[in-house]
């Protein structure tokens, strides 16, 4: 039990998606000015990685490489990522129509989203560590906490320096950015923590 | 690891324990954000139309502010309101979180509130302005002297073109401002961050 | 349920509850209360406000030129936001005009100026020992005639809200001696030397609301009015809490809290009137107006500031120009940079000097350059939450300032701007020296605004609403009337299985029948033209 | 006599931002001279150049920003930011080092931000991070100028060799020819005292004290216990002038002693370090009473301190004893000012009169 914890502490926090791997940094670049959207947008993006990964990791094991595929996984990772986030953002769209109106194609930009299908052709490729289902299910939770997280807390920082006068030229996104950075280094500090 | 030691199990016990409640607290907390985010298509609508002016004059293209509501909900741009002014563009670039576009000139400018009085000696009492005021503001009957209702007058100006005899006139509404207090120091003006500038962006 | 249900009320103790939040700055209070209350002479002339709460004006009952005696009713109320004044002094009423007001901008009210003639005669009084006989409806009558409203911060005009005196159960009145803010001693002057007064007047206040029982909550740095209190109390049913000095303790939710130690809900409590909370000044001018008959024209206010010779109290008539006063002190005008109404923290730094005492004005102060500096350069804030940990209404002023200095009305309403009292203690504390109240009260002010109109809009949303469903409504009536028309006309043609064909036969032959009439007509014209010529035997 | 329109308080106490900055620097004093006592005149120095630069620097960002430098500099931050940042960095690092890091620490950390107040991360720990992470090896070792090259017996630092030798660290051109460059790399190049592994043993302290050397001849080994006295006693200060609070420290040492209790066995095969040696042994109390306080970058409401507080105890025991960095207050700090946000926004406390957020998700629930 205890490697499952240490699994998913080391996708989330020593090798984070966005600031360690530096995938899906597009997706969290685009700082939306509220939080709640950002909220929004994070669970999403972690329910689709969580499941498109699993799925794919189950593709993988299952239909390709046996049929000796493997050479078509990034097509098929991909096509399986999008269609599964159309398929969540279908339904976001009918219940939470202020949510789908807050962000209308975001939704369906997170199955593209580079850390979701990142995360699925990392766990394609290591061959030994990941051979049970269970620690691939870990890997994927832990990066997908680790990328909500993330998200999240650049919201907020958003919102915190929505209120301070930097110079002009550091206004909204140099500043952000900065921030971004200043993170990523403590989170590089956390290497070998696992 | 070796023979854990009496505080090693403590601590594992506390921090699964503390992780469980908080877990417990995460998944209470969405739950119940979930159920209020649940918003369907009328209670969407409705959400919008609060955040509208409510004066029904029709500038913006649709013959109320409740079907304006209904198509900003289908997708329809936030800035075509110019009674609303600033005010409701923010509120709504805010709801909405739209790209924050200034207010659209093509439906005309908004300085202040006015409100329609009647000059009664040259009424015939033809009713038609009557039947054009959204909000049921004219008193009076066919063939005798209208008159507006100040206090339910959104100075909306629909009743001035059906006149016949051009009596109705739009008089401000000047408000006794009472002296406030200003900000010490706001944010300098060139500063345009989100999501609060979006006036000053606009 | 009302505010107070379950309240277990012990007596005895005179221990207060733990409140909020405060400060304890220094209260430069010793100074004015080395001498007695005096009474100073009448000015040469008194301004008096006609301004309501509500913005309208009171009716003048008196006309330019008339004379007047002490204690005369010369503006009645119009509304029930309105408080009957009467004249403090005899004398001629001078003008009615618009006078400049206590206030830090230009604001000017219609005031009655009157001219003291110094006879100060006054007209016949009628006062009531026992007034137990009369009822509570008539005492409560009484004291608003005499012009008697609640004195403290809130100045709501009328001393028993009319409704509740009837309605539900007034179950505790609540007697405010705190003084918490620096500078002002006129309560605690009152109650060292009129405590007997202050007392019988708890009593005739808690008579008229009816209340079961009655507390005075005085602050424990007050030691001898403490000592004049406890002897007025000796045999009366009235508590004595002693409430933890600090500032602001005078505030209306924390005397609540000190003494019943609930927490008041946020909002107001004007609906649950369980309790009732007015100011000693209040139970002073009442016992004034029901035992003596007097009508509510003077009170007591604290002169101080560093440039006044003696700093006193003073009991002062309603109207009189404040530097008047400060004149009567020993102002030395070169050393006084500005004049607050008020004491030093929530007092308003006046725009022009030359403005009358009203029925708040409980201090006013010289301000010298030593003791009010010019407020220093603001930094920017820290983020130390010095102010956080001093405000009474526990709100986060830190992201407060962060909110209103970029107008972010949706996360000022989400962080409860409302409930900031505007006490000062944040500005107090704040080591960046930010003038915090300022910017909530701007914010405030716009968000008043936003309230208003949002509530004109959602006004319009439902006559908008009943103009749509109006207008439905006509047009199903009038389909179904056009239906019943119909319906009746179909009903009363089916005997005569009207149709297009016969309609025209029927048409010709009523032509004929006309034609036909017509011939016979002139044929008998004829016949009588013949006959007519001959006049022959009839 | 018209007064422009005051607002209504008009009293204020004595407090102000320099008060409180200047309150710091002396609460620190202790600590910088016993550890100028064990480590030589390098701290001296690596402050010296560190407050220069950052003043220049701010001088010159308040310039570019127009604000007059009469009210901003003498508010003293820069002066903190710059001895915290000395602080941390290793006695001897060139001086070269110590600029580059103070540069990033007042230009980017503070004024891309827009000044004091308005930055997101300590500037201090943001300078130290950024020359940790690009310089490993010159961040973690400490230039003790212990042995005298002919005798070989440890010097002291203050003596004439001493300083020398500190001086040659700080200034390698000052070295005019080569062999003195040479002496140079003798120099005892310990790894930085906050992760001796001697003091791993449960009986560091207990040698320490028994050594027959007077308690100020000591060495530089178990000279780091006393000027974590010296701060501790600086902290505690600070804590009774009311400048900072006691949530963020208590966390903080809380969390660390109680980590270090749960996973500390004695005499077992792999050494996580005695709960003392994690207090005392390491820059724990300085950067719990001086360097996470900061109250810029911490979270501002009460329950959001003890929070912050925690994270950053947590994430530093696990970075010094299973990390690959030697002393993770740094690390920690940052990680902690990056949830401070968060910490604000999700943890805001009930305001008077207002229903809890509990009871309130309780009836959202029933309902």
């Amino acid at each position: 039990m205890s490697d499952i914890a240490s699994l998913i502490l080391a996708a989330a926090l020593v090798n984070n998606v966005v600031f360690v791997q530096l995938l899906g940094v597009s997706a969290v670049a685009n700082f939306s000015e509220r939080l709640q959207p950002a909220i929004d947008i994070a669970i999403f993006t972690a329910v689709v990685l969580i499941l498109s990964s699993t799925i794919n990791q189950l593709l993988f094991w299952f239909i390709l490489s046996p049929l000796g595929l493997e050479m078509l996984k990034l097509i098929v990772f991909i096509g399986i990522s999008s269609i599964l986030a159309t398929v969540l953002a279908r339904i976001v769209r009918e219940n939470f129509k202020l949510t789908a109106r807050q962000q209308p194609i975001g939704f369906y930009l997170a199955g593209i989203n580079s850390a979701v299908v990142g995360v699925s052709l990392l766990n394609s490729s290591i061959t030994p560590s990941l051979t049970n289902f269970l620690n691939t299910v870990a890997v994927s939770a832990g990066s997908a906490l680790g990328f909500a997280f993330v998200l999240v807390g650049l919201g907020a920082i958003k919102i915190r320096l929505s209120t301070s006068d930097a110079p002009d030229a550091f206004r909204h996104n140099p500043v952000m950015l900065i921030s971004a950075g200043i993170a990523a280094m403590s989170f590089l500090g956390f290497a070998g923590l696992f | 690891m070796e023979t854990p030691f009496v505080s090693t199990i403590f601590t594992v016990i506390l921090f699964i324990g503390i992780a469980l409640v908080f877990c417990l607290y995460a998944l209470a907390v969405a739950y119940n954000s979930l159920k209020q985010r649940r918003v369907q298509d009328q209670i969407f609508v409705d959400k919008i139309n609060q955040l509208l002016p409510q004066t029904q004059c029709g500038q913006c293209g649709y013959e109320g502010c409740e079907p304006y509501a209904q198509a900003i909900s289908q997708g329809e741009a936030v800035n075509q309101c110019p009674p609303g002014g600033m005010a409701t563009l923010v509120k709504l670039t805010t709801l909405l979180n739209d790209q924050v576009k200034p207010l659209n000139p093509a439906h005309g400018q908004f300085e202040v509130f006015k409100v329609a009085v009647i000059r009664e000696d040259e009424c015939i009492g033809c009713v038609k302005c009557i039947k054009a005021c959204p909000v049921d503001a004219i008193l009076g009957g066919p063939k005798l002297m209208h008159t507006v209702i100040e206090a339910e007058c959104t100075g909306c100006d629909l009743c001035v073109d059906p006149c016949p005899v051009d009596c109705i006139d739009m008089v401000p509404v000047t408000a006794a401002e009472s002296p406030a207090w200003a900000l010490p120091s706001a944010l300098p003006d060139d500063l345009n961050n989100f999501p609060n500038n979006v006036e000053r962006q606009a | 349920m009302s505010f107070l249900a379950g309240l277990f009320w012990d007596k005895s103790s005179t221990k207060a509850h733990k409140t909020p939040g405060g400060i304890k700055p220094a209260d430069f209070k010793d100074h004015s209360l080395r001498s007695q209350i005096m009474t100073p002479p009448v000015p040469k002339e008194l301004w008096l406000s006609l301004r309501q709460k509500d913005g309208n004006n009171l009716e003048t009952l008196v006309a330019v030129g008339d004379k007047v005696l002490k204690h005369q009713l010369i503006a009645a109320a119009t509304t029930p936001f309105g408080v009957p004044i009467h004249a403090p002094t005899s004398g001629q009423i001078k003008e009615i005009a618009a006078k400049l007001v206590v206030n830090a901008f230009e604001e000017r009210q219609l005031h009655i100026v009157i001219a003291a003639d110094g006879l100060d005669n006054s007209q016949q009084l009628h006062p009531l020992e026992m007034y137990q006989s009369i009822s509570k409806i008539q005492l409560i009558a009484k004291l608003h005639d005499l012009g008697v409203g609640e004195l403290g911060g809130a100045d709501f005009p009328k001393v028993i809200k009319p409704d509740i005196a009837n309605q539900s159960q007034t179950e505790l009145l609540i007697i405010n001696a705190c003084e918490c803010e620096p500078f002002i001693s006129a309560d605690e002057a009152l109650i060292r030397e009129k405590a007997e007064q202050v007392v019988i007047g708890v009593e005739i206040l808690q008579r008229a609301s009816g209340a079961n029982n009655s507390v005075i909550a005085i602050e424990t740095r007050m030691l001898d009015s403490i000592q004049a209190l406890k002897a007025a109390v000796e045999n009366r049913n009235i508590k004595l809490v002693l409430v933890q000095t600090k500032y602001p303790a005078g505030d209306k939710n924390q005397i609540i809290q000190a003494v019943t130690g609930k927490e008041v809900p946020s909002g107001d409590l004007q609906k649950d009137n369980s309790i009732l909370v007015h100011n000693v000044g209040t139970a002073y001018a009442a016992y004034n107006a029901v035992i003596k008959g007097q009508a509510y024209i003077s009170r007591i206010t604290t002169l101080a500031g560093k440039p006044l010779k003696t700093a006193k109290n003073f009991e002062v008539l309603l109207g009189t120009p404040v530097p008047f006063l400060l004149e009567l002190c020993g102002n030395d005008t070169l050393k006084q940079e500005s004049t607050i109404v008020g004491g030093s923290l929530m007092g308003i730094t006046l725009f022009e000097e030359n403005v009358p005492i009203t029925r708040k004005t409980n201090c006013i102060i010289a301000a010298c350059s030593d003791w009010f500096p010019e407020p220093p350069a603001e930094l920017a804030c820290i983020r130390c939450g010095d102010c956080a940990d001093v405000c009474p209404a526990k709100l986060l002023p830190q992201q407060l300032y962060a909110f209103s200095r970029s107008q972010d009305l949706e996360n000022l309403e989400d962080q409860n701007l409302i409930d900031c009292i505007e006490c000062g203690a944040c500005s107090y504390v704040c080591p960046s020296n930010i003038p915090l109240v300022q910017y909530f009260r701007a914010s405030k002010a716009t968000q008043q605004d936003h309230l208003k109109q949002s509530e004109l809009s959602g006004h319009w949303k439902e006559r908008y609403q009943f103009h749509q469903s109006r207008l439905i409504k006509d047009k199903e009536e009038s389909k179904t009337r056009k239906a019943r028309v119909t319906k009746s006309r179909a009903a009363n043609s089916e005997s005569t299985d009207f149709s297009r064909s016969t309609a025209k036969t029927d048409i010709a032959a009523a032509v004929n029948r006309v034609k036909k009439r017509k011939i016979e007509a002139a044929l008998k014209k004829a016949k009588e033209a013949k006959t007519e010529p001959g006049e022959g035997p009839i | 006599m018209k007064p422009s329109t005051i607002s209504s308080p008009r009293q204020t106490n004595s407090k102000s931002v320099s008060n409180l900055m200047k309150t710091v620097l002396i609460c620190l004093c202790p600590g910088i001279v016993s550890s100028c006592w064990f480590f030589g005149i390098g701290i001296l120095l690596n402050i010296l150049i560190a407050t220069i630069a950052a003043l220049v620097f701010e001088a010159v960002c308040l310039a570019c920003r127009g604000k007059d430098p009469k009210v901003q500099m003498t508010d003293l931050s820069a002066v903190v930011t710059a001895v915290l940042f000395a602080l941390t960095v290793p006695v001897g690092t060139p001086w070269t080092f110590i600029v580059a890091g103070i540069a990033f620490a007042i230009l980017i950390s503070k004024h891309a931000y827009g000044g004091l107040g308005q930055n997101l991360f300590n500037p201090a720990m943001t300078g130290y991070l950024f020359l940790l992470l690009s310089f490993p090896l010159a961040m973690t070792t400490w230039h003790i100028p212990l042995n005298d090259l002919t005798s070989g017996m440890p010097i002291s630092p203050l003596s004439m060799e001493g300083v020398r030798q500190s001086l040659l660290a700080s200034f390698p051109f000052m070295a005019f020819d080569s062999n003195m460059s040479k002496e140079l790399i003798d120099g005892m190049t310990v790894a930085t005292p906050l992760t001796l592994t001697e003091m791993a043993s449960p009986n560091a302290f207990a040698a320490a004290l028994s050594s027959d050397a007077s308690i100020w001849s000591r060495d530089a080994r178990t000279g780091w216990e006393i000027v974590n006295m010296a701060y501790l006693l600086g902290g505690l200060t600070l804590l009774g002038l009311k400048v900072i609070r006691w949530h963020i420290p208590l966390a903080i040492i809380g969390t660390v002693t109680l980590l270090s209790l749960a996973f500390y066995s004695p005499g077992s095969a792999t050494i996580t370090g005695t709960p003392y040696m994690h207090l005392f042994g390491s820059a724990t109390i300085l950067g719990a009473f001086f360097i996470a306080t900061d109250p810029v970058s911490a979270a501002t409401t009460t329950s959001g301190r003890l929070i912050y507080g925690v994270i950053i105890g947590i994430s530093l025991y696990s970075i010094r004893v299973w990390g690959s960095y030697p002393d993770a207050v740094a690390i920690a700090v940052i990680f902690g000012n990056f949830w401070a946000p968060m910490l604000d926004h999700f943890f805001k406390p009930r305001s008077y009169g207002h229903k809890s957020k509990l009871s309130q998700l309780i009836q959202g629930l029933k309902s």
